[in-house]
């Protein structure tokens, strides 16, 4: 007996804290999430690879004598007005959507967390500044400063909209990000970290934020979710990207038209299912990871 | 006989774990009479909230096996518009947190108030109203019409502790569950607050159960003393004799580890309570916590002995068990 | 030269109102506390809760900013954030009181340990990894535990955790904030022998707050009760326990349970006495703002909150 | 209670001035202006440089922001040049039908949300549950000019229940009974469109925060009162569910803002999102400015009402 | 008036991939579906067919087809908006009308009788002329018209050159004078009006032919009349319905005028009402509207059998063209400045482009032929000036090609790109609006078709432009982008076949930017007095149309049509200029609109 006996095998259940495998055995658990999650692997995959091989100048190459094409052999979906293959212009398109989508999210999410981190870890005035920064992001008119940017910036591309868009989205996960923050700042490990001499800069981002990791993990998926179709509503009004960088909204938008809104489903139909199976999707996936990181709401 | 309140027989509350149900009460035997206050103490998570919920049936999704009888009433298998006509008026519970026990967008008075209302259907607004000021008044809270009016935020925790009771004796209940009513108060309140139960214990000659894991409070308050580890009652005993001639190594070594007067080394019970899923289902659970004592002495299913009269043990073990002067050395040696 | 000496330390918390959130008053969490502490021995902060323990403790290690007063350690003064050392700040060290909070759940035992050793030592990955093995050993846990993360341990067993971090680098104070009233009596039994026994060891210097007057009464030397932000009363355990002098202190004293079933009645005779004393000699030992005044010397190690007489 | 308000209005008024900056400053930026349309070879140039100067468009940016500010402080938002009238006017003319659609929006969006939300959090994982959140993901997920799109098709066209544009019928007094209804016919779809998705939050947030109530300790303690089950949900659980969806409600202005310049623009509702989106297009930057800044002061009194809502209602952060 | 022109024509006639690609004839047959047809504007009346018995009175529904609601500046004077000027159309008319080829005729409220120099013109106003409120019409009316758009407070679009004409309009406009010395009021009903120059123009539009009324705005501050609620709300004029009540931006309801000086109308009122352009078909289907003021030649092949309504149609006074730049706009002088180093200078790479792109087939695929191929500069709504001899030039980009090489643009680095003669890479930047639902496959056909010769074009910006950026770099405000080396863009001609104001050397409008002597000598010789010879400036603007497509600073593309759905209980309903009929002689056959089977 002459053993130090006090290290017990605490339980059987020993799981690492990482938070991802109980994110991970809530999706495997839920059946919905799952094959969700295993359609969107398979639609990025898809998407990117074939996207790989196919000439974005030649699907939207303007064939005159293919103009509004019914889906066919030649023409899985058919042709738009422009006698654009609809097909290959919604794998380009959804591939374009899903970077606008992640994009958006990253950008965002970071700009978010850091600026959420920095205001609930510090709290007092710096928090102040920082949440006036926030109100203010949410009532500045959106649209219209969107609108201004299609219009002035001459490098309209993917990455140019996902920066302006992103402007405007990070103040939901910079709230969420400070509100945990200022509950994780009165937690003791914090105050341990800083009466071992660790750095605020090491206490955030080596303490703090892998603790908030999972509630980044939901937001960041369900944002993403959100941000797929967030250029949609701009095509809607006419401010989507031009015709030759396909995007699910630029498809679904052809649907103002009444002709084609009537006439010509596989224009617009195709990309709308699309997009709200995406959307759903990922959402499923989102409220399994919530659900995991609720633990009175986990499932089983 | 006609002394009886309480009377719980084989006990069991399961919950469910994933696919399987484990027991969080398990097999619990015991009575309670009117006027008698049984103390039950125990390790965290042992199962005496678990059983404290059992008795008022609150749990939602738990499997309850067994009977309770109150004044003869099974409540295990009661309808649950019976089981409202009993809950709130004759038997009441006091629960551990007073910081998130009250709705805090309810007005105190309307808390206090909605308790008898539910029982006394034809009670006028008016009366009620000087009810919960008696109440109030009763539980030692001054400035009971300006209280009445106040919101929970507004109060201390001793006071809201106080308002949790009145809402509890509201309509004098015969049975009184009071589970761990002091933890989350300092001492001087806490005092205060177990003068309170005392002598509304008086008043209304109710049976109560009193939850706490400080074997202090137990001490002070309780006329009978149940042991709980690992969601069975391992000891039931009149007070006196329990602290004066514990019989369960369980029960000895808690007395043990509250630091006394001249004591220079507090005795430490080895290991950890086991979880509710990793319970052995078989044999002496203490077994493991002891383990410098053979496993040939505990029994391969224990059940509740009457070693004396009153004085209940599970397992023999208890007439093998001694504390073990070995494993203090070892612990000594792992420093060195 | 005291150890730790904490002269007339005053903390105050805004309050904040008004139209422009201007500071309109002030919270006196600490309000002109003084004490010394000696080498080598424990000493007890009580009171009720809210009552400035934590915020002095807090104070001493540099978590909170002091309104006035100074804290000499080793007759070196650190009452400032600023003037607190790499040195001195490896010389003080916190045990808290959640084991469950206190330990950053998503680190390893090793990043939890070695946290303290990477900020002021430099280590090889090896040196360090033995270091925190050793730290381990000494309170108690195999070493084998240094992969494994805080969920994986008992409450106790965290606790342990915990003090070895602060061990790390060789602290001569420990401030121990409430360090078992989380854990089960059982539990609680093993992390206050355990202090006690490296305290032998290492020859450490405890300041420990704690409501429980058991606990204070079982590990303390000397013992300071605080009241509102102000000490009512300070004194070796003894003079404590025994010869309580004001008021406060006496019915703190006469609050805790009696653990002896028989002594049940004595007990509540005596707290109904105590009860009546404070109700009647209340305005004697308080001022009209229901504070203690300030302390005078009874006897060379006993003080006592009273008016200044004459 | 006041003094908060004034304090809350304290912050505001910087945060309207910053505002009005910038989109002073992003109007300039758009290309071409309120003059640009009038590509006529007939128009003589000069005449149009002449108009151009005379309404100050060729003044940087600060003096013809100065010149606004010194109108709008005097209560005078400009002229429009498209409309040739006072933009105060036509935006009184406009904000009316916009208020009436994000007013009846609002009880649309409640009407349902409320009852589905508590169905959905009271009895959750059940079918019915199940039923209510496929529906907030797939509103979640459709862009709400589609499902608009398709209202008026289904609606307005193959049922024919529903005008499909407008705002009233022509011809019609205002005043009279005929009117009232007609104004409230035009408005049923639009505000239906809209509250289908914007349902959606709400009946989210409130299913969540349900089942969240559900596990407070304090319901125990009703229960243990003897309350019923039908009681435990009226006085205790919805009550302290719904406290934050009301809170929510100054912050569904910003959401209509948004969303009104979709559902107006596709059922040629004039309100004051078709006339932003016109405004933009024309440049008719007095308006643009104008209707920006309403949008704006909108959006901060919502969240200002939204702060007061919480606070009378919840007696924890109560103001006194 | 002419007017920038965005193009809005939406593709919808569909036309499958019949089998080769160059086929510049439509092909019926083949795997084409039933939407393939083609169809010509010259099968199309611009007069409804009457079917059935009128009944007396009833009301029209008018769609107003209009993405935004109407302005609501209900006079001719101030307006500036096209929804307001369909509106005025049913209430308010101008005093004199015009045959088909756009000459003022004598058969109007007003006549008119021209000196022998052609210098001064007498307006005589009909005694039964008179304004809704039973006001006369006057000449006063008419002359204070002229005043308060020459005033230099008035803030609607109006004056200009037109009015700078009139002799001492200047004067006048610039404060120097109280009256216009040219305008002299001779009697209540009869007006003078001296022009400077005597020029055709005077009688094909461009005389300001719509009084204001003085008893109503005399009294008003010119700068406030435009905001006046006698232009907002009650709105005035001697058209042959009365405005009743407006809804604002949404609808007017009007009723008819009886004291109408041609007599009393046959409907008893009208209703306009502003309706989407994406529920134009459905609205006419239910019988929502009984015509409407626009429709998308687009939309017309899917419902060309729409069973209630008769499909009225005509050219439309407009063209697509695609413009190089030649040169800049000189601020300081007003007029254009040719560059001849400029990238497009070379006319033959200008002409090759126009060789290589199939308009034919543009118009056939796009437009199912209600836009077609266009020759010259003057569309063939102007039969009179439009030379239907000169074929233009022709898709051929074997032509294109052989210019090309010809003018030294060969590809020498083998990236199948032409470089330019120096050998230096040429690319071309193109600017074309957005707006038009068909604008960016067209824009994107474009260049594919100038790849084909060799061309490397390139989308300014990558993208289309919108409709303000694209005219501010193209240089409406003097400011020509030096981006742009080409742009697509559309004129809708004035009723005026002058084109000095689209390519005349002071012409800001002039986006190409070219001039030369022989362009000045031609417009002008458009307008002297010699033209007043119809023969004379027929043959002036054939030459000038030859010249044109020789020198290439644009070509046409596409001539379009208007098409018109009427709904069939609708009798006497007209479109377009010269067709003897008049709104007050519309009527319909039943109470209800005919409901779409
Ligand atoms: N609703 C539940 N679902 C699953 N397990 C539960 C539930 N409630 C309690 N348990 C488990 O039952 C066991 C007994 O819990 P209980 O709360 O009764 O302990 P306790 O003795 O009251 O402890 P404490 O002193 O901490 O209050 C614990 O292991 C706990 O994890
Ligand atoms: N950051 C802070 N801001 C404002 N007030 C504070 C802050 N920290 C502590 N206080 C106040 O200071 C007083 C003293 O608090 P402190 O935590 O030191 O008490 P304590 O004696 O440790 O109590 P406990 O036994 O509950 O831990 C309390 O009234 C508390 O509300
Ligand atoms: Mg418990
Ligand atoms: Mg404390």
């Amino acid at each position: 007996m002459n053993k130090v006996n006090a290290d017990v095998q605490a339980s059987d259940q020993v799981r690492s804290p990482s938070g991802f495998s109980i994110l991970w055995r809530e999706i495997v658990r839920d059946k919905v999430a799952l094959i969700s999650l295993i359609l969107l692997i398979l639609t990025c995959m898809f998407v990117y690879g074939i996207s790989l091989f196919l000439d974005q100048g030649e699907i939207v190459k303007v064939d005159l004598f293919a103009i509004h094409e019914p889906p066919n052999d030649q023409f899985i979906l058919g042709t738009d007005y422009g006698g654009r293959d609809v097909f290959g212009q919604l794998i380009i398109g959804t591939r374009n959507s899903l970077s606008i989508g992640i994009l958006v999210t990253l950008i965002s999410g970071t700009v978010g967390i850091l600026l959420g981190l920095i205001s609930g870890y510090f709290g007092g005035h710096i928090d102040n500044a920082a949440m006036r920064l926030v109100d203010f992001f949410m009532v500045l008119p959106t649209l219209m400063i969107v609108i201004v940017f299609v219009t002035i910036v001459s490098d309209y591309s993917i990455w140019s909209f996902s920066l302006i868009m992103s402007a405007f989205l990070w103040m939901g996960i910079a709230r969420l990000i400070r509100s945990k923050a200022l509950q994780e700042r009165e937690l003791d490990y914090v105050q341990a970290s800083k009466t071992l001499g660790s750095s605020n800069f090491k206490i955030m981002f080596a303490q703090v934020l892998p603790n908030l990791s999972s509630i980044i993990i939901v937001t960041m998926t369900l944002n993403l979710a959100a941000n797929i179709g967030i250029e949609s509503g701009l095509s809607f009004l006419g401010f989507g990207f031009p015709e030759s960088t396909p995007s699910l909204g630029t498809l679904i938008s052809y649907a103002r038209n009444p002709q084609t809104l009537e006439f010509r489903w596989w224009i617009w139909l195709p990309a709308a299912i699309l997009i709200l199976i995406l959307m759903l999707a990922i959402n499923n996936v989102g409220q399994a990871l919530k659900r995991a990181t609720d633990a009175r709401q986990r499932r089983g | 006989m006609s002394n009886k309140l309480l009377e719980i027989k084989n006990l069991s509350t399961s919950f469910r774990i994933g696919d399987d149900y484990y027991a969080a009460v398990d097999d619990v035997t015991l009575t309670l009479n009117k006027n008698e206050v049984l103390g039950i103490v125990g390790e965290s998570g042992s199962g005496k909230s678990a059983l404290a919920f059992s008795i008022m049936r609150l749990h939602n999704r738990a499997k309850i096996e067994g009977s309770i009888l109150l004044n003869d009433q099974d409540i295990v298998d009661m309808s649950a518009a019976n089981l409202n006509k009993l809950r709130g008026d004759d038997m009441a519970m006091i629960f551990q947190d007073p910081l998130t026990a009250l709705n805090p967008l309810m007005e105190i008075g309307e808390q206090i108030s909605e308790a008898l209302l539910l029982h006394n259907p034809r009670m006028t607004q008016k009366q009620r109203k000087q009810r919960v000021i008696e109440l109030l008044n009763l539980v030692g809270i001054p400035r009971p019409e300006f209280v009445y009016e106040q919101f929970p935020h507004e109060l201390s925790g001793g006071m809201r502790q106080r308002v949790v009771i009145a809402i509890a004796i509201s309509n004098k209940p015969e049975l009184l569950i009071a589970d761990e009513p002091t933890t989350a108060l300092d001492v001087t309140i806490q005092a205060q607050i177990l003068d309170l139960i005392r002598k509304l214990k008086e008043e209304m000659n109710a049976g109560i159960i009193l939850i706490t894991h400080d074997l202090g409070v137990v001490a002070e308050m309780a006329d009978r003393v149940a042991v709980m580890y690992a969601g069975q009652i391992v000891e039931i005993a009149e007070v006196h004799t329990l602290f004066e001639n514990p019989l369960h190594p369980y029960t000895k070594s808690l007395l043990n580890s509250v630091p006394t007067e001249g004591q220079d080394k507090l005795h430490v019970i080895q290991g950890i309570v086991p979880s509710l899923k990793n319970l052995p289902r078989k044999g002496c659970r203490f077994a493991s916590r002891i383990p410098w004592i053979d496993a040939s002495v505990h029994e391969e299913n224990p059940v509740l002995h009457e070693v004396k009269p009153g004085h209940f043990v599970r397992c023999s073990c208890h007439t093998h068990f001694y504390f073990s002067e070995e494993s203090k050395e070892a612990e000594k040696n792992g420093i060195s | 030269m005291a150890f730790l000496e904490v002269k007339d330390l005053q903390i105050y918390f805004p309050i904040k109102g008004g139209v422009f959130n201007r500071t309109v008053g002030h919270i006196k969490a600490v309000d002109g506390v003084s004490f010394s502490l000696e080498q080598g021995k424990t000493y007890g902060l009580v009171g009720e809760s809210g009552s400035g323990k934590s915020t002095t403790g807090r104070a001493i290690i540099g978590l909170e900013n002091v309104t006035s007063g100074q804290i000499l350690f080793e007759g070196k003064d650190i009452t400032s954030m600023k003037s607190k050392t790499k040195d001195l700040r490896k010389d003080i060290q916190m045990i808290f009181q959640d084991p469950y909070s206190s330990l950053n759940p998503k680190k390893r035992v090793l990043d939890i340990i070695a946290e303290p050793l990477r900020n002021f030592e430099m280590h090889s990955k090896q040196e360090e990894k033995k270091k925190v093995q050793d730290l381990l050993e000494l309170v108690g846990l195999s070493p084998e535990s240094i992969l494994k993360y805080p969920h994986q341990f008992s409450g106790g067993q965290r606790q342990r955790i915990g003090v070895a971090r602060a061990l790390a680098l060789k602290p001569k104070l420990i401030i121990a904030d409430e360090p078992v009233s989380a854990l089960d009596v059982s539990v609680q039994a093993q992390v206050l022998n355990f202090m006690r026994e490296i305290q032998d060891q290492l020859n450490l210097t405890y300041l420990l707050i704690s409501h429980d007057l058991g606990i204070i009464k079982h590990m303390c030397d000397h013992i300071g009760i605080m009241y509102k932000g102000r000490y009512v009363e300070e004194g070796t355990k003894e003079e404590i326990f025994t010869k309580p002098h004001h008021i406060y202190s006496k019915r703190l004293v006469a609050a805790i349970p009696d653990i002896n079933p028989r002594m049940r009645e004595k007990q509540y005779r005596y707290r109904q006495e105590v009860q009546e004393e404070y109700n009647s000699s209340y305005n004697d030992y308080f001022d009209h703002e229901g504070l203690a005044y300030s302390l005078q010397s009874i006897s060379d190690t006993h003080k006592v909150a009273l008016p200044k007489r004459g | 209670m006041w003094k908060f308000i004034v304090r809350r209005l304290f912050v505001t008024f910087p945060q309207i001035v910053i505002l009005s900056v910038i989109i002073f400053i992003l109007a300039q930026m758009m290309p071409g202006d309120a003059l640009t349309g009038l590509i006529d070879p007939n128009i003589d140039p000069a005449a149009i440089e002449e108009q151009r100067e005379r309404l100050g468009l060729n003044n940087p940016w600060y003096v013809q922001y100065s010149d606004w500010v010194k109108g709008v402080v005097q209560g005078d938002l400009g002229q429009s040049f498209r409309y040739k009238m006072p933009v105060s006017d036509l935006i009184e003319q406009r904000m009316i039908n916009t208020f009436w659609l994000s007013l009846l929006t609002l009880i649309f969006t409640y009407a349902m949300a409320i009852p589905l939300g508590i169905i959905s959090g009271r009895w959750n994982d059940t079918w019915l549950d199940r039923a209510i959140t496929g529906y907030t993901y797939i509103g979640f997920a459709a862009p709400l000019f589609i499902t608009a799109l398709l209202m008026v098709w289904v609606f307005g066209f193959h049922f024919g229940w529903f005008p499909t544009g407008g705002s009233v019928a022509p011809g019609l007094t205002p005043g009279t009974f005929e009117y009232f209804i007609s104004k409230l016919q035009h408005l049923l779809l639009p505000a239906f469109s809209m509250a289908v998705i914007t349902t959606v939050s709400t009946v989210q947030y409130l299913r969540s925060e349900i089942i969240d109530t559900k596990q407070k300790d304090f319901i125990v303690t009703a229960r243990a009162k003897g309350a019923p089950e039908s009681r435990v949900y009226n006085r205790h659980i919805f009550r302290n569910s719904l406290l934050p969806i009301a809170a929510f409600f100054g912050y569904e202005i910003s959401g209509l803002i948004g969303g009104s310049i979709f559902i107006e623009s596709i059922f040629s509702f004039p309100g004051m999102g078709q006339l932003f989106l016109d405004s933009v297009l024309l440049r008719d930057y007095s308006v643009v400015t104008s209707v920006v800044l309403i949008f704006g002061i909108a959006a901060i009194l919502g969240a200002l009402l939204s702060d007061i809502i919480l606070s009378i209602v919840d007696p924890r952060i109560r103001i006194k | 008036a002419c007017s920038g022109d965005s193009d809005d024509g939406q593709s919808e006639g569909t036309d499958s991939g019949s089998d080769s690609g160059d086929s510049a004839e439509a092909d019926d047959e083949g795997e084409s579906d039933s939407e393939s047809e083609l169809y010509s504007i010259d099968d199309f009346n611009q007069i409804k067919t009457n079917e059935g018995e009128a009944i007396d009175g009833g009301t029209l529904t008018f769609g107003l087809v209009s993405d935004t609601a109407f302005e609501g500046t209900l006079n001719w004077n101030f307006y500036s908006g096209d929804p307001d000027a369909q509106i005025l159309d049913w209430f308010d008319e101008a005093l004199l009308t015009w045959d088909e080829n756009y000459v003022y005729t004598n058969d109007g409220a007003a006549t008119y009788e021209i000196s022998e120099d052609g210098h001064v013109f007498t307006f005589t106003i009909g005694d039964n002329v008179n304004w809704h409120d039973g006001e006369p019409v006057t000449a006063e009316d008419w002359l204070f018209a002229h005043e308060v758009i020459g005033h230099p407070d008035y803030d609607g679009p109006r004056y200009g050159s037109d009015f700078t004409n009139i002799e001492g309009m200047e004067e006048y406009h610039a404060g120097e004078a109280d009256t216009i010395s040219g305008i002299k009021v001779i009697d209540d009903k009869t007006l003078e009006i001296t022009y400077i120059q005597a020029t055709p123009s005077l009688v094909t539009g461009s005389i300001w032919t719509y009084p204001l009324a003085k008893h109503i705005f005399g009294d008003m501050e010119v700068a406030e009349m435009s905001a006046s609620p006698e232009v907002r709300e009650n709105p005035i004029g001697f058209g042959p319905f009365k405005v009743e009540s407006i809804v604002p931006g949404e609808s007017v309801t009007m009723v008819k005028n009886e004291d109408y000086w041609r007599g009393e109308p046959n409907l008893d009122g009208v209703t306009v009402k502003v309706i989407n352009p994406n529920v134009v078909v459905q609205e006419l289907e239910s019988g929502g509207v009984d015509t409407v003021s626009a429709f998308q030649v687009d939309q017309y092949p899917d419902n060309a059998d729409m069973s209630n309504v008769e499909y009225l149609g005509r050219i439309d006074r407009s063209y697509s063209y695609i413009g190089f730049k030649l040169g800049t706009w000189d601020k300081e002088n007003g007029e254009v400045v040719t560059d001849p180093e400029a990238k497009m200078a070379d006319v033959n790479l200008r002409k090759a482009m126009w060789h290589a792109v199939d308009n034919t087939t543009v118009g056939e695929r796009f437009y199912n032929g209600l836009r077609w191929n266009a020759t010259t500069l003057i569309p063939p709504s102007h039969p009179e000036f439009h030379d239907d001899s000169n074929a233009g030039v022709s898709y051929d980009p074997e032509a294109a090609k052989q210019l090309l090489d010809e003018a030294g643009y060969v590809d020498v680095d083998g990236d199948n790109f032409r470089e330019n003669p120096d050998g230096e890479e040429l690319v071309i930047n193109f600017a074309s609006m957005s707006g038009g639902e068909v604008a960016e496959p067209l824009a994107q056909y474009y260049i594919q078709a100038w790849e084909q010769v060799g061309l490397n074009v390139q989308l300014l910006d990558g993208r289309l432009q919108e409709f303000n950026s694209f005219y501010d770099r193209v240089g409406q405000n003097g400011d020509d982008d030096p981006a742009v080396d080409i742009y697509s863009a559309a004129w809708g001609v004035g009723i005026d076949v002058d084109p000095r104001g689209l390519y005349g050397r002071d012409a800001i409008f002039n986006f190409s930017r070219y001039s030369s002597d022989k362009n000045d000598e031609l417009l002008a010789a458009g307008v002297s007095e010699d033209a007043f010879e119809l023969e004379n400036r027929q043959k002036v603007y054939n030459e000038w149309q030859q010249f044109m497509i020789d020198e290439v600073p644009v070509f046409p593309t596409l001539y379009r049509s208007e098409l018109v759905p009427v709904n069939n209980r609708v009798h006497n309903y007209y479109i377009g200029d010269g067709t003897n009929m008049y709104r007050y002689d519309i009527a319909v056959t039943q109470e209800e609109p005919i409901v779409a089977e």
